[in-house]
């Protein structure tokens, strides 16, 4: 069965250790902060100015002043600090953030990732997807294996425009769990009840796949 | 008071010398942090042919948004838009030239245009649209692109609190990229929710000094919200 | 405590790590605001053949100068140094090496270190000996020159006050080169006057966030002042 | 009668103006501040992280963390801030500051300064003075114009290393406020009681000398 949105969050958050910083985009990355394993703890960079975002606000908290990276309002956790826009970025493209979970539209082989513009349709602009992905040396990509009409979104070359070159080393789908070296995609987990065939059929780019690929456990 | 009070009274005080065709340079991420009344207020000026360097464009409604219907703004540089029906009218019309920048470079742009630095090179665009027409060099094996400063002939932005002297501290996430702003304007309007005298801010916790500052006006601000999100008590 | 607290108790434990032939990136202007207790400690260590940056290398008996008795330092890149004797004597017999770099410089290279951008354009320096070996280039009507960026195997630094999260808050001019300082070094390290627990510093006021910090330790200064000045009362 | 140090600093008070943002390097430079005229207001810099530079300070104010950049211990004025050294470069670099005044070795007609080095001699190091020259439009180099030996300081070309190029439209000595421009030098004032050949005889580089030339109003 292909990973839900909830799952997906939940084997990011196996990827999290004690005292990360971690920046999450918007829609699935936004989730994995709901499943933080017990008794550790990580802390939310939000690129438009605060590390150490904390839930959202209940009514009486709500600040027209605190607001995350998708415009959300927030609220602050313990030990959060504040700043400008450059000094945000300056943490993210110097490489100090531990984690990056963005989501894209492809990824392929030689680690090029396309999550920003779709030609001919409506461009609204990268944010800061171009210098998460830059700047960060861990970064995790979800999004399904495969269009709806089973086009895969594992590429040998990515047919969008992109948001980085050669930078991606790891990819979330619904269906795998896959690293990418040496121009090469490398299979190593699958979705629970997910057949290795399957997730062969949905990847155009070359996929390595070893004698044994665990199920993922979630 | 002296030379250094940077306070105005009105607001065509505050945007005065403001032309057609020149270069703003506005501070905001979103709805949050914009200076709204001078933009109310270059909106009711009518000025045209405006270049506008800010990370949004605002709603339709409401912030930069407003200066769309009446064609004011020429070209935008911003790293996320379309948030507005007008603004995607106009940009698939080809009225409104688009220049998108990733966040990060927009955001060191702006405090490179404030610091002297006229070019930097960075990670970030590598192999991407953004990086057309621009030099790539590697550099202890890792390639970069060159990216130019951004300056402005006005900046626009949004303070919680000044001193009289132009000195300014920002509150929570509406900090975002006022303080680069600031830096980037050859006139630098500041519109703040609190004037005090000089003294009463704590040197150490101004985030912008105020030789920054050209003018400094008292605002009333509506604060919307874009993304009301909530949780039960 | 959690993943985050940095705190630790000994100086060793501070500086464990530090070896022979690094690069340690250091806070301060003169003596103020300098990490006594992590420079006593790299030089009980007796690390040799170090690579320092830092505005200045101290005083014959204080400071980074204590690391020159035992020829700790092989090479200081410094915008202005020689307020020390055994400095005098190193340099000059060709035993120190000194990399003379503007102040202005000095602390962007090390602010575009921790930044991830590799190198900038400046116009300090130009036609200057600075500039020999560096690449010139006009850019709209202005010579400039390429300097690249600082980086450390450490960075040593001091604070005024810290939370355990290694959020930090600097006073008055001790802040200096310190803030890049802590951008810019694989591991940093921070010796500060206070420690409080997290959510005791108001997040507006932090000025370097607690990311960039490795470890943090309690010190206790001496704070030698090179020029006191006064007038009477 | 050439000019004392303290008349050097009352001349170049003339040049100040309300509200203006002036850094004043250390020796005659720093005199400036205690000649500011009657009623106007400037605020000084100080390149190590201070804007808004106060007096000395009593033995009971005397602060350890809070000094000038020639490392005197100094107090804040009203409305003063602090900063880093990177955002207090960024301010002169980006040419914020209204007037900078330093000293020098030897300036040229071509608006070069000499002012860090003398080959062969202890080399301090050039500190701010090259971020100072390259950041300012508006500099007043203060010096005198002939060593003791008569060697004229203001040359057709700068003999020892250059602390910038190209930068220096202004030069008060202790005999004449001089104008750089097309590659020469300008005899805008005399210092009372100098003559006109005198300043012509210690200036090595061209001078270009109008039919009158006024005396300083000290």
């Amino acid at each position: 069965m292909a990973l839900t949105r909830e799952q997906l969050a939940k084997r990011v958050a196996q990827e999290l250790q004690d005292g990360y910083y971690v920046n999450l985009g918007i829609g699935i990355p936004t989730l994995v902060a709901n499943y933080v394993p017990e008794g550790m703890e990580v802390m939310l960079q939000s690129e438009n100015g605060l590390l150490g975002m904390g839930q959202f606000p209940t009514e009486d908290e709500i600040d027209a002043d605190l607001i995350n990276a998708g415009k959300q309002t927030v609220t602050m956790a313990k030990g959060a600090s504040l700043f400008d826009s450059a000094t945000s970025f300056a943490m993210i493209r110097g490489g100090h953030v531990d984690l990056t979970v963005l989501g894209a539209f492809e990824v392929d082989v030689n680690g090029n990732i396309a999550s920003y513009m779709i030609p001919g349709k409506l461009i609204k602009g990268m944010g800061g997807a171009m210098d998460l992905v830059a700047g960060a040396d861990n970064i995790i990509v979800t999004m399904t294996h495969a269009s709806k009409h089973g086009v895969s979104k594992l590429l040998s070359n990515c047919s969008l425009p992109l948001t980085g070159r050669g930078c991606i080393k790891k990819v979330l789908t619904d269906l795998a769990y896959i690293e990418i070296k040496e121009g090469k995609f490398h299979l190593l987990e699958r979705a629970p009840g997910v057949s290795v065939q399957q997730i062969i059929e949905l990847t155009a780019g070359e996929l390595v796949v070893p004698e044994n690929v665990p199920e993922m456990n979630i | 008071m002296s030379g250094f009070d940077k306070v105005v009274t009105s607001y065509e005080e505050a945007m005065a010398g403001l032309e057609d065709n020149m270069t703003v340079i506005a501070g905001g991420f979103g709805l949050c942090g914009i200076p709204e009344g001078l933009i109310a207020q270059i909106q009711k000026m009518g000025t045209k042919g405006l270049t506008v360097a800010s990370n949004n464009c605002g709603v339709d409604d409401f912030g930069l948004g407003l200066l769309l219907p009446n064609r004011q703004i020429k070209k935008i540089i911003a790293s996320y838009v379309g948030e507005n029906a007008e603004f995607e009218r106009q940009m698939m019309a080809g009225e409104l030239e688009v220049q998108l920048t990733p966040q990060g470079t927009l955001a060191e742009q702006m405090r490179a245009g404030g610091a002297g630095i006229p070019a930097f090179f960075t990670a970030t665009g590598v192999g991407t649209p953004v990086a057309e027409g621009k030099e790539e060099r590697n550099i202890n094996g890792r390639d970069y692109i060159l990216e130019e400063s951004l300056t402005g002939d006005f900046a626009i932005v949004k303070a919680w609190k000044a001193d009289r002297y132009g000195n300014l501290v920002f509150r929570h996430t509406a900090r975002n990229f006022n303080p680069m702003a600031a830096t980037a304007g050859k006139i630098t309007v500041v519109e703040v929710e609190e004037i005090v005298e000089p003294g009463e801010l704590d040197p150490n916790e101004i985030h912008t000094p105020g030789i920054y500052v050209n003018r400094l006006i008292k605002g009333n601000f509506e604060k919307r919200i874009e993304q009301r999100t909530v949780r039960s008590a």
